[in-house]
């Protein structure tokens, strides 16, 4: 069997490209995911879409995913759960003030929507938060929300329908290269892919994708931990984060609220068990910020992999010497987001070997020779 | 309220036959093991102290006496040992790295964590649900919910009642729905044979109670509550295969099987397996109601679903296992000789499935 | 529906408490559970189903199936075949999901 | 239809006493065709008249000649599937007692109606006994009925018919 | 036959989903486990954490998809077992 294109990983990012190669013209496309749709890190992810980033590159990038997720659900026929409640930044120290003005300045520039708003404003509009340490809100209308699991399963659907194969439970053990090239791929159940390019989406696990094909990258696995609550009626429209307590909280259409806490000394392993540190934390967290949520009930805990790279930045595109291996990894927790931007672009790369916008900044070639990086701050 | 931290040495989840059992034998066994039972009702006994009937099998399973009679004693027992702590009202939440079981207790309004030696979870099961239109109204009861109704608290469900499932939960239950003073109107079976004992079928029937076997319940109405049940004949691939009778009933119970309730064993990563004798997925255990984690036993319905003298049996295994381990005494011959009664209780054509069913597991390797 | 006599059993009972179900005064007997108590004042439908509003009654009555879940004393999702009836407890039906307060 | 598809005995799966072992005085009648495991017969029999054996699931064997007709089993089978049986030797009357866990109790000289192993009516009876042996069982009675000797293979049932009980 | 009998039949309870609303969705993505269900269709997502539910879920996909029950297989169990509120998890000060 032979495919034009073979993607690993069928998360948010290799469903997106699977379906943007097909819409671009690409003919046989295979999707290997060794799991189902959104087994991995998008199903377990906090589903939150925001433009407001520190660095243009990512600010850029979230713009045009923005647009792109506004006429997703039409694209794909599949509702989604999309929702442009926008998204609340808390800030309660006078260094975070100050880093969001900056921030704002900037974010304006590259386009997007966002204002910084005093207390006052935040207490008046989402009387659900304790405001009596805050400082000031960054507040961006036209970012919002998503449900992982349907976007995901909406893009594969897509993607088969256009003609792509998805292969699920089936996991890619060998990729077999031939010096500058990648001819194939070996499945666990012993069968072989040819190829004529290979795409690593591997989430979590793209470092093991890439040494399979020989290549080394510098994206490590870190689990991050997640609850969800009983339904709620509707109390808040913005998804909310907040870099001083490391947590962001969101409720979703059915009612429930998301939230997860980004443990700053989390080691880098492949670890997804669920912790009771993590309950405490958050529940800590969440009723400093929320108080009412003393009284409301968490129904299931969760963990998935942030794919973290040096910068907490993407790595997109090619790697030195390998003529047919692409990569879209590395998203730092951030790559549902991106991946309808992601996705188009690399679709472009891959089949026209150009890009409507310059993402060449994003490439592997900015770690060479570099071991300091500036660090994307705007991660919980 | 603070948290609170418990030390022991076996945590039992489950206050049930199983758990009382494990809980006195090891306490038994080995005197001085601190021994915690958490118990998410507010009463110990589980599903023992809603039975009237009286039980099978001989003297030392309490044979001829009422089931909550025997709860009784089970209770007293564990009761009046002072190395075993009950905590009622709690529930295990889950269980984390570093082998601890956090629960919650409603009744204090805290969590209460454990982090114990052994954990014997006798969790139970849970009732299944039949897919039926209607089988969401109001009145339609799980089997057991008709029990613990009339049986703990002294209310009766309905008046009029059909019953789904001629096995032995359907049968003893309509007989004390009867014994209440309900009607029970008709018991439905969905296989061409009565799945319960004859003598408890025989019982009801001769008050009077049919038994459609080869039936189904087609639908359930009612405007907010139960008011009809339509039943029809089905053939063997459970095609409707007749004309419908329509039974005017306040009450539907659902006594299609139970589930064993392992959310905590996959938790903990026990190697899980699916053993359709056994009710569905339970965690691989061997004779010692060992699973594949060491520290980790189980006992009763949550090893695969039987009844309440095979729980009590393997819950004094489980006890006296998880006591050998702790306290290096050699209980070998006391486990042997519960297992050879226990094995002995399986003997005739009601313990095959068990027997069959645990056989299967223990051919599967623990990985 | 309470059972007078039994040919078995023998009920203990707590003592006689007054509560409230939607705004109205009932009795129950203190340490029972919620739901046995509504069932004895004829109470079935304990809420409404989240998107059909089908009428949903007690279903497990062992704490394990939601069937049951109901506002108590203003708390929402409460579930209330494994609460201990107390006196003075307002047990209300929940439409809907539950509230932030 | 067998037993395992109606719940209902019939003259195959019965081993009944023969005429002469009835008409000899009060005699056990054992309906358990299953092999369940359970021997409070065996273990209550102050006589040794009821064996099961080493394995707890074999199905109880009589000894008529052994039996004195005490009831006790009757009292303690966890599967009210013991009775006792008795015919006149005029063979113009027959006893049957059967095991009762129900509410109204029956009294003494009451008429009941009878009814046999499907719920059907047979037809009536006299209320002749009515003991209770609380140390081997609580709330179950033994009741003995009176009824005519060619429905004593056939009733195993009985109910107070409405109105007819004094409360 | 009136509407109201002519009513779904209930397969999660907790989030009020219908057998017909689990086939459809089955069918329509291609799904083959338990979890794939609970995650598109949200059956087994409410709050009785699938207890009621998943055995018939199973039924169905094994109908659907022509495969023997047991080889469909269990739904990730996460904690917490039941519902529990944030407050328990508090230190004494912070409640």
């Amino acid at each position: 069997m032979k495919y034009d294109a073979i993607i690993i990983g069928g998360g948010i990012i290799g469903a997106s490209i699977a379906y943007n190669l097909t819409k671009q013209g690409m003919r046989s496309v295979a999707v290997f995911e060794k799991n189902y749709i959104s087994s991995g890190s998008t199903g377990r992810c906090g589903g939150g879409i925001r433009q407001q980033w520190a660095s243009p590159e990512n600010c850029k990038l979230a713009v045009k995913s923005v647009h792109l997720f506004e006429k997703l659900d039409q694209e794909l026929g599949f509702d989604t759960e999309y929702y442009q409640g926008g998204y609340l930044l808390l800030a309660f120290t006078d260094e975070e003030v100050e880093q969001f003005r900056k921030n704002v300045v900037m974010q304006q520039g590259a386009g997007v929507p966002v204002r910084l708003i005093g207390v006052d404003e935040v207490a008046a509009k989402f009387p659900f938060l304790d405001t009596s340490d805050l400082k000031a809100a960054a507040h961006c209308r036209t970012d919002g929300h998503i449900n992982p699991m349907l976007v995901n399963q909406a893009y594969a659907d897509a993607a088969k329908r256009n003609g792509a194969d998805i292969h699920l439970f089936t996991e890619v053990v060998r990729i077999v290269r031939d010096r500058d090239r990648i001819n194939s791929v070996i499945t666990a159940d012993v069968r072989t892919f040819e190829t004529g390019v290979l795409i690593n989406a591997g989430g979590g696990f793209s470092a093991e994708v890439a040494a399979m094909a020989g290549i080394t990258i510098p994206t490590r696995p870190q689990r991050h931990e997640i609850l969800i609550t009983e339904p709620l009626e509707k109390f808040m429209d913005p998804m909310v984060i907040d870099f001083h307590h490391h947590i962001y909280f969101r409720q979703t259409k059915h009612g429930s609220v998301v939230m997860g806490y980004g443990d700053p000394h989390e080691p880098y392993t492949h670890n997804i068990q669920g912790s009771l540190e993590f309950l405490k934390t958050m529940s800590l967290m969440i009723t400093k910020v929320v108080p009412a949520m003393k009284k409301v009930k968490i129904v299931r805990q969760w963990a998935g992999l942030y794919n973290m790279s040096p910068d907490a930045q993407p790595i997109l595109g090619k790697v030195p010497g390998v003529s047919n291996y692409y990569q879209a990894v590395g998203f730092s927790g951030h790559g549902l987001m991106l991946a309808p931007a992601v996705a188009e672009l690399m679709a472009e790369l891959i089949v026209t070997g150009r890009t409507s916008m310059d993402i060449s900044d994003l490439s592997i070639d900015r770690f060479a020779g570099r071991t300091e990086f500036k660090l994307e701050k705007a991660v919980v | 309220m603070a948290l609170k931290i418990n030390k022991c040495d076996i945590l039992i989840i489950g206050g049930g036959p199983a758990g009382l059992e494990a809980a006195y034998h090891a306490a038994k066994a080995a005197p001085g093991l601190k021994i915690s039972i958490v118990e998410e009702n507010f009463l110990l006994g589980g599903q023992l102290i809603k039975q009237t009937h009286s039980f099978f099998g001989s003297k030392n399973q309490f044979a001829g006496k009422r089931g909550f009679e025997i709860a009784e004693l089970l209770m007293d027992r564990v009761r009046k040992n002072p190395d075993i702590d009950i905590h009622l009202q709690t529930s295990a939440l889950g269980c984390y790295e570093g082998g601890i079981v956090a629960c919650e207790s409603m009744a204090e309004g805290c969590l209460k964590e454990f982090q114990p030696g052994r954990t014997i979870v006798a969790a139970g099961a849970r009732e299944n649900m039949a897919p039926f239109p209607g089988n969401d109204l109001p009145g339609v009861f799980g089997a057991g919910a008709a029990q613990t109704l009339m049986n703990v608290y002294g209310v009766l469900p309905g008046r009029k009642v059909v019953m789904l499932g001629a096995g032995n939960i359907g049968l003893i239950v309509s007989y004390q729905l009867m014994q209440a003073g309900a009607e029970v109107l008709a018991i439905i079976e969905g296989l061409p044979m009565i799945g319960g004992y004859h003598v408890h079928a025989a019982k009801i029937r001769r008050m009077g109670v049919p038994i459609l076997a080869s039936h189904t319940v087609v639908r359930a109405t009612g405007k907010s509550t139960l008011e009809e049940v339509e039943v029809a004949p089905i053939d063997k691939n459970w095609k409707i295969a007749g004309e419908s009778t329509v039974f005017q009933a306040d009450t539907l119970c659902l006594a299609v099987g139970l589930t064993p309730g392992t959310e905590l064993l996959e938790q903990s990563g026990c190697r899980m397996a699916f053993v359709k004798e056994l009710g569905g997925h339970v965690a691989w255990h061997n004779d010692r109601m060992e699973t594949s984690r060491p520290e980790i036993l189980v006992a009763g319905d949550v090893s695969g679903i039987e009844e309440a003298s095979t729980a009590m049996l393997e819950g004094k295994i489980a006890g006296l296992a998880a006591a050998e381990g702790l306290s290096g005494l050699d209980l070998s011959d006391e486990i042997s000789r519960a297992q050879q009664e226990l094995a002995g209780i399986r003997k005739g054509p009601y313990g095959e499935k068990a027997c069959l069913g645990k056989d299967k597991l223990c051919k599967l390797s623990v990985r | 529906m309470r059972i007078d006599k039994h040919p078995v059993l023998h009920f203990e009972k707590g003592r006689k408490v007054q509560f409230y179900f939607d705004g109205r005064p009932m009795t129950g007997h203190e340490g029972e559970a919620v739901t046995a108590a509504l069932h004895a004042n004829g109470v079935m439908v304990l809420s409404h189903s989240l998107k059909r509003r089908h009428p949903r009654g007690l279903f497990c009555a062992i704490g394990k199936c939601a069937s049951c879940m109901m506002r108590v004393d203003g708390q929402d999702n409460v579930r209330t075949c494994i609460l201990p009836l107390r006196e003075g407890m307002r047990i209300e039906t929940q439409e809907g999901k539950g509230r932030l307060k | 239809m067998n037993y395992k598809q109606s719940g209902v005995l019939t003259g195959e799966e019965l081993r009944l006493p023969d005429n002469e072992t009835l008409c000899r005085g009060k005699t056990i009648i054992i309906e358990c065709v299953e092999n369940i495991p359970c021997d409070p017969c065996e273990t209550s029999c102050p006589k040794g008249a009821i064996t099961v054996g080493g394995n707890i699931c074999n199905l109880p064997k009589i000894d008529y000649t052994k039996c004195s007709g005490c009831g006790l089993c009757v009292a303690v089978c966890p599967g009210l599937a013991i009775f006792m049986a008795e015919k006149s030797p005029k063979g113009d009357w027959a006893e049957i007692t059967i095991p009762y866990e129900l509410l109204p109790h029956p009294k003494n000289g009451e008429r009941v109606i009878t009814m046999d192993r499907s719920g059907c009516d047979v037809g009536t009876g006299e209320i002749v006994r009515v003991t209770e042996f609380k140390k081997v069982q609580k709330s179950r009675l033994i009741v003995t009925v009176r009824i005519p000797a060619e429905d004593l293979n056939m009733v195993r049932h009985f109910r107070i018919a409405e109105g007819n009980h004094e409360q | 036959m009136s509407s109201e009998q002519d009513r779904d039949i209930i397969i999660c309870r907790c989030e009020d989903i219908t057998e017909r609303e689990v086939r459809e969705c089955i069918r329509r993505h291609g799904l083959t486990t338990v979890d794939e269900v609970r995650k598109i269709l949200r059956a087994g997502m409410g709050l009785c954490q699938g207890k009621t539910c998943s055995a018939l879920v199973r039924r169905i996909l094994a109908e659907e998809t022509g495969k023997k029950a047991e080889d469909i297989g269990l739904p990730s169990a996460r904690q917490p077992a039941k519902p529990v509120e944030f407050g328990i998890f508090l230190q004494e000060g912070d409640r």
